[in-house]
């Protein structure tokens, strides 16, 4: 070892490519997928130490027949199941909307989480309702579950007279406090350090609720990311860290942000953050990752890091056409399913459901959603109804400065 | 030659340096197999490679500190950063590393990389997809801050970007990729094929950066401007009859202050156009300079039309971005001063 | 009322702060039960406990977006980035995020967050302790921008930014600490209590967001100016022999436009001071705003006295700081044109 | 697990504390030290997982008795024992000189790196002479392993009339690219992920040249940090990334840093990054780490993280005062011992080495170093000679632009 030895071989630079592009077969042949019910559930106690393998593997609870095995299994009411079902139903009928929506050219911009319905529709269930999200846009299923009116997210995205946010904000950027839902930012990430914040904040004033923030597996390169982890380890922030993994960034596949080297749950180790890696189109196992994580919060025994695994079936945003840089088939081939139909299944599978109760309610979402729709666009869509122009100048600060004023009086308002 | 659109004649500055100049690479947030959210690296990596163009992490600031790396190895990397709403992760090491290396080390290093990003408003982008920050770059010594109005400006401007030593920014008007516009958005969009500065040469020429343009002569009143503006600014003057002397800064940093004192020595009036939020913009710069060296030749206050002190709202675009209608009020009242 | 250095006003300011209002709480960078580089902070752990004033990870993008979130809670975090040339990896928290929460939430959600650093020159604090980076602050909507310039000023501006609904920063000219310091850096350095603004209340008192004060009333010129360089101007109109109108600008935003224009439009002459770099400087904007306003007062150019366009090199830093003479030269030119 | 019961226990915040304050008795108690020897030596070739256990224990070479132990043993030659012990005792006698210089009014500021010189004197000694480091101002070991003269660090410290680089820098912001030593940067951490871009560029080019990158520990909370893990694990980049714990950051120790909640080199695992922890004060695990770092990254197996768990022995800068926030006689307790001490006593054990040696060297040391320093102080010190003011406008840019040359005009040169 002693001799320096000039290693003659030249370096080469990698750069990670997904197994599939558009025109070649789909694979997902090295995804690894462990069974329903095979990862232990350790204490909630437990050290980030002690529990972390199951960064590395992935907590399902659902079973290929429907059924509800291991020791993650929540065991719900068959209440809770279809009120999770149905946020799930409706939250995809209105994805189907705002997006037709958009095409007829009613408003600017839509983002849907179709595939990824379970993740939010089963925490906001795990959840208290007084409890602060700190969400991302594909985070709309929590509004839904927690009883914010369709009608004010649809004026939002209509930037109408209405719109809760003045007409300043681009659409599906929602806010609502009163819902435990935190204004969402156009930067990806912020939110996530923020939430620490909060959670710090709820600490320091002894209350009882729990941060709960979100981010996409492509933004955890972000250096909030970094900045999340290192202030909720230090400061053993009551506070649960989810990482949306649906395995695309607009175009770019998981591997760009560092995916294929490691999990993304397995960022957690390091910071001696307990870590829990999920299926997450199972509702079942994001609702039971999400109260242990959120008993450890509560406990004050600190943060917990969520890797929920999905699949992004939608394009990223109606300003993308994902068969241009995936199979177009892959959404369908996603070997993990999709979240709606396994917990109907599961409900079928329980006695509790059937095929028609399913139309039913399917039924029931459209029309809900049709006539939220209605009603907001009565009020007018992007263009035809908005908020006075004197909105543009109001709450930059809480009163309005000189500077403000006068180019307020400028535009003649 | 050859008729390009922005986004083609941006693209091909690219090809045309990574064909020469086997250190030229490019990658950024999207850029690789799927050639940019607004396409602007279609192609590049099927035509060069992998290594040569690729996908980056969603961390701005990472891709700039590479970039940085990069370029003190002795590469040209070319980055973009998705939009300019963005580039704020990226801020210190922009600030404090790359503006600073070739100094600090006195030239032992230096950091000769470009960075482009999709800038300004007028596509319903909201607050996040809008915003014009070239103001927070002109501020810091050691950066070059470059901006185009129009394919021929974008190609040459971007090949000089890439040849200089010096880390260049060069903001891109998302609204012109395109096709120009003037700012009468009830408008048809105009493709680019209709202008004359969508005549682009194939191969290799240059912009030099620091010298700006006269787009019309005028008498009446200079008017300053970059990017987007520089057509809002030749409809307004068409729209006020005003005689304007348009010019289109091109560079910001080193900026051409002798066309601008010439122009404003001769017409003896100025109005600054510029999209971005008023207090502290560039025009403030401009402005100050021009009443510095221009001062006994001033008929009237200098104005500015900007950008509200406001987010980009997306309901409000029309009332936010500085159209037509306001600057030829401005260069109504200027030529009442 | 006792006499205080600035340092021991500011300290004063988070105390009276913290014991009045529980929601009060400071964090930064060895800022707990160190008491902060500057010894800003000395004590409050102590006397507050563990949880109103600690230590934070060496990440101030982290610091500030933590702060934000406890705002959003409706805490009232006072932060401490450790010099402003550390303020960059925070700056898409500041101008993203705590900028832009109200707008964008429609006040929802607020910032009510203030955020304290040193800045400025003068200590051989070489380039990465001597920034004034102001105007990048200043061209951000939804930010307020304090700069005090003596101990009774930073005690009721800190205490007037703390029970301020909106984010403010404060720039604190690091070499006012410990005494006036007017530039003639070879004359022994004078302590705080031989001057009138060290006569500091205990308790609380605020001096508004967004005053100005007149600190040399003149009829000559007048010289806008703010922390460090008030004391220079000062020194810099005695030493010319001018008979200047000095303002302390306090707030650089919103900005006291009143009493800008008032005393330009008696005196017809303005001279800027200031340390940041010049090229869109806060200095760019006064002088636009000034000729905007007082355009038919104004007898002779509006000049600008400023930091280069470089980093703040360590060894020439009396030739990098804008002294006394450079300013009493600009006073003596403008009192010629 | 059904009804959500709201935890009435009330939440607290967790501020973290070390053991001892002034007046405190000093408390290594918590510290977990493994024999020498114990670490297995896993083969360069396995992955981050298979290795993830050396991120939690101490990889540790020279026994008590001054015996080097156990698979890590690199075997070094007794010549390179000696120039390893060479370099840390000349950087020693440099940084009492410079401080003492400081505090004679000679400099406005200095840095010594006390205790921690093995870090950079051993890797010095690892890797190739032309591999690029990103150094913090704590391995200025690394200028005097590889021959950079003295006199030139000590001019720039001075910023006299020779500074290299021309009186623009704070002192000990060394720059050298000929010795491989990248221009330090006041602002923390920014190396650290421009180091992986230039293991990238040299990846691109098929180069052979590693880059070898530093961070405290303190400052693995910037975001820098996460930036360079995420990127050298995507494109897979041959670099060595060095934190150097040496548990305080100024007055805030490791816990801030989120050291209390795991190790630093376990940061590295859920990046995929295989990670070392090396006791720091030991010269020879320190070689042998990096050695195996750099055989990885040679070999296109990408990025190593270490983790040099050292102790900052001196005040942090000229402007500090330990005292204030530890207890004083904390750096004398530290188990770990010092590691110009360690590597004596081993040389002394193998026979090759003597007290009077070692004396000898000292005084050689001390000799050399004050030799350089007359020289420089016969240039000049702060103030008395310096560079023309020329040099303050030059190198913003290539070229001067019209308003900077204006501008030096204004200032009569
Ligand atoms: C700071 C920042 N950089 C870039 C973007 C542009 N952008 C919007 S969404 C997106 C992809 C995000 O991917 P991921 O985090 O995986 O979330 P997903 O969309 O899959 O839910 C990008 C790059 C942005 N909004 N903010
Ligand atoms: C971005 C930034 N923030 C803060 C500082 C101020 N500062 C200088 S050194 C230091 C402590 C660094 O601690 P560590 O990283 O552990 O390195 P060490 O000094 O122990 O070698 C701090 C906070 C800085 N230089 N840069
Ligand atoms: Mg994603
Ligand atoms: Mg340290």
């Amino acid at each position: 070892m002693n001799a320096p030895i000039k290693n003659t071989v030249s370096l080469s630079l990698r750069i990670p490519e997904p197994k599939a592009r558009p025109g070649d077969p789909i694979d997902f042949s090295g995804l690894n997928v462990p069974p329903a019910g095979s990862a232990p559930r350790p204490d909630t106690r437990a050290n980030a130490f002690q529990v972390r393998d199951l960064a590395f593997t992935l907590i399902r609870v659902l079973d290929e027949a429907g059924k509800a095995v291991g020791p993650w299994d929540p065991k719900l009411s068959s209440a809770l199941l279809k009120s999770g079902l149905r946020t799930m139903v409706i939250t995809r009928a209105y994805d189907d909307r705002m997006y037709r929506m958009q095409r007829q050219g009613k408003t600017s911009f839509y983002m849907k989480c179709t595939g990824e319905e379970a993740v939010a529709s089963a925490q906001a269930l795990a959840l208290e309702d007084d409890d602060m999200c700190f969400p991302t846009y594909r985070q709309q299923a929590l509004l839904i579950a927690r009883g914010y009116p369709l009608v004010d997210m649809m004026n939002q995205i209509y930037s109408n007279e209405k719109d809760p946010v003045k007409g300043r904000q681009l659409p599906v950027m929602y806010t609502s406090k009163k819902h435990g839902f935190f204004t969402i930012s156009g930067n990806l990430g912020t939110q996530f350090s923020q939430a620490v914040g909060w959670a710090m904040a709820s600490a320091y004033k002894g209350d009882s609720r729990i941060a709960c923030a979100y981010i996409g597996e492509g933004s955890t390169a972000e250096g909030d990311f970094h900045s999340a982890l290192t202030f909720a380890s230090v400061y053993d922030a009551p506070v649960i860290l989810n990482v949306v993994n649906n395995q695309w960034a607009i175009s770019s596949f998981q591997g760009i942000a560092g995916g294929e080297e490691s999990t993304f749950a397995s960022r957690g180790i390091g910071y001696g953050i307990p870590a829990l890696r999920v299926d997450g189109n199972d509702f079942l196992a994001v609702y039971a990752a999400t109260k242990w994580a959120s008993e450890r919060a509560r406990a004050n025994l600190g943060p917990t890091l969520i890797e929920h695994f999905t699949y992004r079936a939608a394009p990223h945003s109606t300003s993308d056409e994902p068969s241009r840089y995936r199979p177009a088939e892959e959404a369908k081939g996603w070997p993990l399913g999709d979240p709606v139909e396994r917990l109907k299944a599961h409900l079928i599978a329980l006695g509790e459901w059937s095929e028609d109760d399913h139309k039913a309610l399917e039924k029931e979402a459209t029309e809900v959603v049709r006539a939220a729709g209605k009603e907001s666009e009565a009020i007018g869509t992007l263009g035809q109804s908005r908020p006075s122009v004197k909105e543009m100048f109001e709450d930059v600060f809480k009163e309005t400065p000189w500077h403000i004023r006068r180019q307020r009086q400028e535009m003649g308002y | 030659m050859a008729t390009m659109n922005m986004i083609q004649a941006i693209n091909s500055a690219m090809d045309v340096m990574m064909t020469r100049d086997p250190d030229v690479l490019v990658f950024g947030e999207d850029v690789g197999y799927f050639g940019g959210v607004f396409r602007a690296t279609e192609g590049l990596q099927k035509k060069h490679g992998l290594t040569r163009c690729f996908d980056a992490p969603i961390a701005e600031g990472g891709i700039v500190a590479t970039a940085i790396g990069m370029g003190a190895y002795g590469l040209r990397p070319v980055i973009e950063i998705q939009f300019a709403d963005y580039i704020y992760p990226a801020y210190d090491q922009i600030v404090s590393e790359a503006a600073r290396l070739r100094y600090r080390s006195a030239a032992d290093f230096t950091a000769p990389i470009t960075l482009r990003t999709p800038y300004g408003g007028g596509i319903f982008g909201g607050q996040t997809h809008s915003q014009s920050p070239e103001a927070l770059f002109t501020h810091v010594a050691g950066i070059k801050t470059v901006i185009p109005s129009n394919p021929y400006d974008a190609k040459g401007l971007l090949i000089a970007a890439i040849e200089d030593d010096d880390p260049v920014v060069i903001f891109e008007p998302k609204r012109l990729y395109n096709g120009p516009f003037d700012g009468w958005h009830e408008k048809p969009v105009e493709p680019w094929s209709k202008h004359a500065d969508s005549d682009v040469p194939d191969g290799h020429y240059t912009v030099p950066l620091g010298k700006a343009k006269v787009v019309r002569p005028g008498s009446d009143v200079t008017v300053l401007s970059y990017g987007t503006m520089v057509h809002v600014a030749l409809a307004a003057a068409a729209h006020a009859g005003v005689d304007a002397e348009v010019i289109d800064l091109r560079t910001l940093v080193p900026v051409d202050i002798e066309t601008i004192v010439e122009s404003v020595t001769k017409t003896g009036r100025c109005v600054i156009v510029h999209e971005a939020t008023r207090t502290s913009g560039f025009g403030a710069e401009l402005s100050a300079m021009v009443q510095e060296e221009c001062f006994y030749h001033l008929e009237a206050p200098i104005l500015r039309v900007t950008g509200w002190d406001t987010p980009y709202p997306h309901a409000f675009e029309w009332e936010y971005f500085p159209g037509p209608e306001r600057v030829a009020k401005a260069l109504k009242r200027v030529m009442e001063g």
